[in-house]
């Protein structure tokens, strides 16, 4: 239960994860049914079931491994793990986490670098117009990860399909959006 | 009782046809509903991974925005919007705290109280009351109904009776005169939120689920997820890759066909929008039974 | 004032369940406050409203009365007789205008140490913030005081 | 008030009863309980609204019982507390006849305890209203308030158990009150020791008592002490159902419960 | 005037860790009434006790409180030492400072304190303490047993043979129960019929056991020695007693595709059956829900015309009997969860997706398939077979988070006779931990995997779907970096949860017994009682309380039977003498009770009694309430029920409780 009375000085990664998200990193028995289940095990370097043993191990050169691995950005967050986990960890929260948490620690994975390029070009179109224009944001992602050509045959066909539209939707008052984005963020 | 209307981005972009087919299906039905005021982007995957309390706030901003027009229930046909705002709603729902420190970013009070529905809930309790009146085609063919994650999974946002195995979607095909088949990989994930990131992967994903439904027998695939629409479509080229043999399998939005079933025009429901073509399976209206 | 004071609680409790209950907590040396006594009856049945009466009446601060939950009676159904008298007994009190907060009326079993733990604490923690339970004190005091005003008043004359 | 004179003359006649128990007026014409063993004292009988006391509580005197066969001459709250008594295995011994006068005020009588327990179904009454007004009035104040009210009035308590002897619902041989081993309620009339014995008193007739009003108006000292009783018969009613006074089954709530009854008050 | 003795322990450092001992001794010298007090390093020692015996005969003292542990622990201890020492035992009170003090509380002044107010509490209570006899109970020796599967049989043969009566009661038409289902048991793979069937006939057979097969029990009420059971004997719609068992009325029913309970739905029965060919009985009844003459009134009765003797009698209607027993073995055995509770495992749609008792069908030679492994859906021999060990079981999100304990060892047994049978077969078996302790059970799951070489995974199954006739077992090797794994698989077979039988709560509370949350009947102490229930006279055997395999299931009927036999042994019982009294006095009071018999109406036990008050020419004077002290177990609610305290309660009277409030409360109450 309350293991941060065992543990003196900062908290270890796992004790951050279960105040962060509730989840009960400690009630896993590796059973590995959210591995056996997850839509992208064969991608992923570190298998789901085997972050959570690395964060009940407490052991600190374990954190930047587990912060470091391409898995948490793999996450599709598809749910499958813990609507099936017979422990009910909340699996997919506990990645949203690391995830976060890898950034602030600066170990996001080289190999994953364009996920949270995608990411955060998303968020940049929402900021700026509060909705998301594919358009806008396949543009802001290809600068950003620069691979141009990706997609590229497509988006004449969308645009031509009506699917990519020229003119970006907007919230009636962006700079509201904005503000929140700053409130939050900072 | 008055529907609110939450479309979210993608349906005024890559999924635009999938709300072109629902209002169509509604107006056909005289049901009106209401788009909410100003509504913005849910955050989708990237606010969640990103940062927790923006994943919360963006979708608070619109319900906090739906309350304030009065509306007691809203329609989020998206699966990705719908999994987060209601997500949110359970944040807010759950903890005061939340609720507070949303309400001080938003600078307007949020409760959460509206009741927001699946677009099979939404079917379910406005449509099919009244739909066998409107319904004038048999899609005679075998369909395989797809859920995908977010429309089947947590169980206590989606309130699937079934949720490995739903039977929401395949009760609208049914009214629609097509014939489910039973397949494995209706609730698997194809991938979605990595589909412009990494698209081979997406690829692979969504290449086990067209093979299954093909191989089963199935003639068209069916939808209510533009995520997952835009994958098994737009991403053909790449999935055909990585099966032994492509397929050409039209997927459409579970509307579209009921809008079909109702004498809607093809062109209405954007039909034509698609990468793969929909010819086979609006020409299979009023065929012979199968 | 408030700080120091340390509220007496009283534990009007059953044999088969709460008081085996709090033996739990004890075997598993789950720690609560000092401030409860237990009274040990063979069920909630047996006990008698007076008793809690009395017991406020001669300086209980709070009192806590806990049994079997529903079905799980050692005799079957004196739990749920108590229920009753209880649900009864507290609205008499509301209606003569006792601070009913004072009694805590709960469900404890056996195999519950950690909820007759958090229990004691929350009651002795809720009774400690109400103060010292001076209501019926008072009662007999005021009449002097009313005695006194008129001794007072002959002497003004 | 002729029909009611020949009528309990005839019943006296007829040894259908020995002894009967009704009103005469007093010098100041206030009714006043008399009892009557001759038809030959019939003529003085007077039964009006003014005959409020409740008569039932002299079925449990020793020389009343020993008459064995009585006539009562009664109002609706006395007949419902006779079915309670019934309904609590009491007057087992007695055969009753009752004389009462109903709201077209023409002579009702009833020769058995089913036909009793019929009348009452029929003409059962609903809780006084200057009672009822009473108990909102108090339902609405604070706590504080209230236990500042009851305060007051207990203060003015002295025990002479008045309440207790005119309350036919009262019939233990020896009361808690009188229990010295151990002795459960002080002596003295100290407000405490008064808020003991009228919280005793009335959970000890919550659920029984039949709301006649009695305790309330005998009390030399003015205290609406009934009032306790009739709040808890509401509570009881509106938690668990069932009336007090109403059939011969009884069904008293406190000894009776059901596996769902409301517990949202325990933790 | 009381001379109480005080003693209090140190229970070694447990309580004297935490409290003053010392001091507390000293204080409860001081207090009134209390003529010797004294502290002592182990009271329950023999040198602890024998301190107190010459204490009580040295000081003359009238009343002890030992200060030590909970009543619960040691009460008795203590009450015969007084005894012991010449003063009635029940004299003797416990001050509970242990769990209720020192263990709970800091070393501090209020610990100490608490300790000395609840001495203090117990001196005022010994004070008002009454000489009480135990109870003598006549003793009924006839034991019920309900269920017939092994457990009751075991325990059913064991109190027989020891020369009591034994009343049997089975609810389906033949006892036997799971065993019976079963094809060979682990760990020695001898056939399970072969070593039950003799033990129901002997069942069937024996002078001192009554057998009522479909039958059920309806109601109980008494309590130990005596107990009031109403059996319901289902209408079998077959006279026995003019019954041979030829099996010409089954042969020839028309109505022939009901499910085959005992060979789990995997055949088909008629509806006048006798479940199996070695039932016991073995006579038919009828399923009156699937049989025409019932459901479509009056067609068919080829049965009646067919029968030789003229056994069978549709008019027969349900019938309630009545026994009086003095005990009741309670075995009423477990379920299984089926494979339509595992939504990823598809909701029991693959007909190829079995659970384990289905297997037993399957591998046993009394079988639908006469012992050849073959799957259900087309009735090929399966190539590669996936056991799934814990399926459902250890599974918090499916609400079972207990181990069904004999999964393990029969999912090993499963593979092996499936590898036995089909030596070119592949067994794969997907489990989290293997829980083999039991006699020879470790080497057993060795021999499957190095003899019969099963291929056992660490890791649990997270989907199974069907493509181009193959089961796909979504699984991964936890012990290969959690290698994710797909067996194509001709045949799964999921060890389900064991869970308790549907009717476990009814019956539960027509017997007045409790159960856990997963509505396992609850033993009265997990190490020390783990037979008997919380009421007396009621025991417990086999799979009803918890999952159980063979041996253990055995062992547990017997002891329940040797608990039985003890009871028996003496002609009365006595009993703790703590019941109600209604108080009695001389003319002309009599009582103080009026006889409005609302207690009556509470007891639970229906141990008030109406007794009438007659003088001396025998007129009645008064109706009063007796307590029968043989059926009074103390609850007490009549006490608190009676509004003039004529009902009181020994060792907790009024009295007693009154000055252990005043006393704890620190204004001792002469």
């Amino acid at each position: 239960m309350d293991s941060t009375a065992m543990h003196s000085g900062p908290l270890s990664l796992k004790q951050k994860v279960e105040q962060a998200v509730g989840a009960e990193v400690q009630t896993c028995y590796q059973c590995g049914k959210c591995t056996a289940g997850c839509p992208l095990n064969e991608e992923m370097d570190l298998m789901p079931n085997q972050i959570l043993r690395m964060l009940q191990a407490e052991y600190p050169g374990y954190e930047n491994e587990i912060l470091s691995s391409t898995s948490i950005w793999l996450c599709l967050a598809c749910d499958t793990c813990y609507s099936r986990c017979p422990q009910e960890v909340k699996l997919p929260q506990v990645m949203d986490f690391l995830r976060q948490e890898s950034i602030r620690r600066n170990l996001v994975n080289p190999k994953t670098k364009n996920i949270l390029k995608f990411h955060k070009a998303f968020l940049a179109e929402v900021e700026r117009n509060g909705k998301l224009n594919e358009l806008g944001l396949t543009i802001d992602y290809k600068l950003h990860s620069l691979n141009l050509f990706q997609d590229l045959q497509n988006a004449p066909s969308m645009l031509f399909k009506g699917k990519l539209g020229l003119i970006p939707h907007k919230v009636q008052n962006p700079s509201e959006i904005k503000k929140l984005f700053k409130k939050i963020t900072f | 009782m008055r529907i609110g209307y939450y479309p979210g981005c993608s349906l005024q972009g890559s999924g635009r046809e999938y709300s072109e087919s629902l209002l169509a299906v509604a107006e056909k039905c005289g049901i009106v509903l209401e788009e909410i005021n100003d509504w913005n982007c849910c955050g989708a995957s990237a606010a969640h991974s990103l940062n927790h309390d923006l994943s919360v706030a963006l979708p608070a901003r619109t319900l906090a925005l739906a309350e304030k027009q009065g509306l007691q229930q809203i329609l989020v046909p998206c699966a990705a919007c719908f999994s987060r705002l209601a997500t949110a709603q359970q944040e807010l729902v759950s903890s005061e705290e939340m609720k507070s420190k949303i309400a001080d970013y938003l600078e307007m009070p949020v409760q959460g109280s509206a009741r927001i529905l699946t677009v099979f809930e939404f079917l379910q309790e406005h449509i099919f009351p009244v739909a066998d009146q409107y319904i004038v085609n048999k899609l005679n063919h075998k369909t395989a109904c797809y859920y995908g994650c977010l429309l089947s999974r947590p169980k206590d946002l989606t309130r699937l009776e079934r949720p490995e195995d739903p039977m929401e979607m395949e009760a609208v095909m049914e009214k629609a005169g097509a014939t489910p088949i039973d397949w494995a990989f209706k609730t698997e994930c194809c991938g979605a939120g990595l589909s412009v990131s990494r698209t081979d992967i997406v690829a692979k994903l969504s290449a086990k689920i067209v093979e299954d439904a093909v191989s089963r027998g199935a003639e068209s695939i069916v939808v209510a997820c533009p995520m997952c629409q835009m994958n098994l479509d737009i991403r053909r080229k790449e999935i055909n890759k990585q099966m032994d043999k492509g397929s050409d399998i039209p997927v459409m939005f579970v509307t579209q066909a009921l809008g079909l079933s109702m004498g809607i025009s093809a062109d209405k429901l954007g039909l034509n929008r698609h990468f793969v073509s929909t010819g086979k399976v609006v020409s299979c209206v009023g065929r012979k039974e199968v | 004032m408030a700080e120091t004071f340390e509220p007496k609680i009283v534990a009007f409790v059953c044999n088969w369940c709460t008081y085996a209950g709090a033996d739990l907590a004890g075997t598993s040396r789950t720690k609560y406050a000092t401030n409860v006594r237990i009274i040990r009856f063979p069920c909630t049945g047996r006990i008698d409203f007076m008793l809690l009466i009395k017991a406020f009446q001669n300086g209980a601060d709070g009192i806590i009365v806990s049994g079997c939950h529903p079905n799980d009676c050692h005799y079957t159904s004196g739990n749920f007789h108590a229920r009753r008298r209880w649900m009864v007994f507290k609205s008499m009190l509301d209606f003569i205008g006792f601070p009913t907060e004072r009694i805590t009326f709960s469900w404890v079993s056996a195999a519950e140490g950690k909820k007759w733990a958090e229990l004691v604490n929350e009651t002795t923690d809720s009774v400690r913030a109400l103060g010292p339970f001076t209501e019926y004190k008072n009662l007999d005091f005021s009449q002097f005081n009313q005695i006194d005003h008129e001794g007072i008043a002959e002497q003004s004359r | 008030m002729k029909e009611l004179q020949n009528k309990a003359a005839e019943l006296l006649e007829n040894g259908t009863v020995n002894l009967l128990i009704g009103f005469c007026q007093d010098v100041s014409k206030r009714p006043v309980p008399y009892f009557i063993e001759t038809a030959a004292e019939a003529n003085i009988l007077v039964f009006n609204q003014d005959c409020k006391n409740n008569l039932s509580v002299y079925l449990h005197k020793k020389e009343v019982k020993d008459a064995v066969k009585i006539g009562l001459v009664a109002n609706v709250a006395t007949l419902r507390s006779v079915l309670q008594l019934l309904s609590e295995n009491q007057l087992g011994s007695l055969t009753l006849t009752y004389l009462t006068v109903n709201s077209g005020s023409e002579l009702v009588v009833l020769g058995s305890a089913e036909e009793l327990e019929a009348y009452v179904q029929a003409n059962f009454p609903t809780c006084r209203p200057e009672d009822q007004e009473m108990l909102d009035k108090l339902n609405v104040l604070s706590r504080e308030e209230r236990w500042a009210f009851w305060k007051d009035q207990l203060s003015e308590c002295v025990k002479c158990y008045a309440c207790r002897a005119v309350c036919p619902m009262c019939y233990c041989t020896v009361c808690t009150t009188e229990c010295n081993q151990p002795q459960w309620i002080k002596t003295s009339a100290e407000t405490s020791g008064n808020f003991e014995y009228h919280t005793m008193r009335a959970m000890h007739l919550a659920g029984r008592c039949i709301n006649c009003g009695e305790c309330g108006r005998i009390c030399p000292a003015g205290i609406p002490v009934h009032l306790l009783t009739a709040q808890m018969n509401q509570e009881i009613e509106k938690e668990f159902g069932g009336k007090t006074g109403f059939s011969l089954k009884g069904g008293y709530a406190l000894n009776s419960f059901k596996p769902g009854d409301k517990e949202n008050f325990i933790k | 005037m009381a001379r109480i003795g005080v003693f209090i322990c140190h229970c070694g450092e447990n309580i004297s860790a935490t409290v003053d001992v010392e001091k507390v001794a000293r204080l409860a010298g001081k207090l009134s009434g209390v003529a010797y007090s004294v502290d002592y390093k182990y009271m329950c020692s023999d040198p602890g006790q024998t301190l107190i015996v010459d204490a009580i005969k040295e000081h003359k003292l009238t009343g002890i409180v030992v200060g030590a542990c909970s009543p619960r622990m040691h009460e008795g201890t203590f009450r015969k030492a007084a005894e012991k020492a010449g003063i009635n035992p029940y004299f003797c009170e416990m001050a509970n400072i242990r769990e209720h003090c020192s263990w709970v509380h800091p070393k501090s002044d209020e610990t100490t304190q608490k300790a000395l107010d609840i001495v203090r509490t117990m001196v005022e209570k010994v004070k008002n303490d009454t000489a009480l006899y135990p109870i003598k109970v006549p003793i009924t020796k006839t034991a019920l047993v309900i269920g017939g599967g092994i457990a009751g049989i075991q325990a059913a043969l064991d109190i027989a043979n020891a020369g009591h009566q034994v009343i049997m009661v089975e609810k389906t038409p033949s006892i036997g129960g799971h065993m019976s289902q079963l094809s060979e048991t682990f760990p020695t793979l001898d056939c399970s019929q072969c070593i039950l069937t003799p033990r129901m006939v002997e069942v069937a057979q024996h002078p001192n056991i009554t057998l009522h097969t479909f039958a059920e029990v309806e109601n109980v009420t008494g309590f130990i020695g005596n107990f009031d059971v109403n059996i319901r004997l289902k209408a079998k719609s077959v006279d026995f007693s003019k019954c041979t068992g030829c099996g010409s009325c089954w042969q020839k029913c028309p109505s022939k595709k009901i499910p085959d309970e005992f060979n789990a739905g995997m055949s088909f029965r008629t509806a006048i059956y006798t479940p199996f060919p070695q039932a016991v009985p073995n006579k038919p009844v009828i399923d009156r829900a699937n049989c025409t003459w019932f459901t479509k009134c009056g067609k068919c009765g080829i049965c009646a015309k067919i029968c030789p003797t003229g056994a069978i009698d549709y008019t027969i209607q349900d019938e309630i009997i009545n026994v009086k027993v003095g005990a009741i073995v309670t075995a009423t055995g477990f379920d299984i969860k089926h494979s339509d509770f595992f939504p990823e495992y598809g909701y029991g749609k693959h007909p190829d997706i079995i659970d384990g008792l289905q297997f037993e069908r399957l591998a046993s030679a009394s079988g639908p398939t006469g012992g050849e492994i073959r799957r259900p859906s087309d009735g090929k021999v399966p190539e590669t077979v996936v056991f799934l060990a814990c399926a459902g079981s250890r599974d918090k999100a499916k609400g079972i988070e207990y181990c069904s304990k004999i999964c393990c060892m029969y999912t090993a047994k499963h593979a092996m006779l499936y590898k036995h049978k089909n030596h070119h077969g592949k067994a794969h078996v997907f489990y989290m931990d293997i829980r083999s302790a039991g006699k020879s059970y470790e080497e057993f799951v060795r021999r499957a995997i190095e003899e019969d070489d099963v291929n056992y995974i660490r890791g649990r199954v997270s989907k199974i779907y069907e493509k181009n006739g193959k089961l796909m077992v979504v699984g991964v090797d936890t012990l290969l970096n959690a290698k994710p794994v797909t067996i194509e698989a001709d045949m799964v077979v999921l060890a389900t949860a064991v869970v308790a039988n549907e009717d476990a709560e009814s019956v539960a509370q027509k017997l007045h017994i409790s159960y856990d949350k997963h509505k396992f009947f609850a033993e009265a102490h997990p190490k020390l009682k783990p037979v008997e229930t919380n009421t007396a006279g009621i025991t417990l055997a086999g799979a009803c309380q918890s999952a159980k395999d063979i041996p253990e299931t055995v062992a547990q009927a017997s002891a329940a039977a040797a608990k039985t036999i003890i009871l028996f042994s003496g002609s009365e019982l006595t009993r703790e003498p703590v019941v109600a009294t209604v108080n009695r006095s001389a003319a002309p009071v009599f009582t103080t009770c009026t006889g409005c018999f609302l207690c009556q109406e509470v007891c639970p036990y229906q141990a008030i009694e109406r007794e009438e008050i007659r003088d001396r020419a025998g007129n009645l004077l008064m109706n009063a309430a007796k307590v029968n002290a043989g059926l009074c177990q103390g609850c007490g609610t009549c006490v608190a029920m009676c509004r003039n305290k004529s009902i009181d309660l020994q060792g907790f009277s009024n009295q007693q409780m009154l000055s252990e409030v005043m006393g704890l409360l620190n204004k001792p109450f002469e």
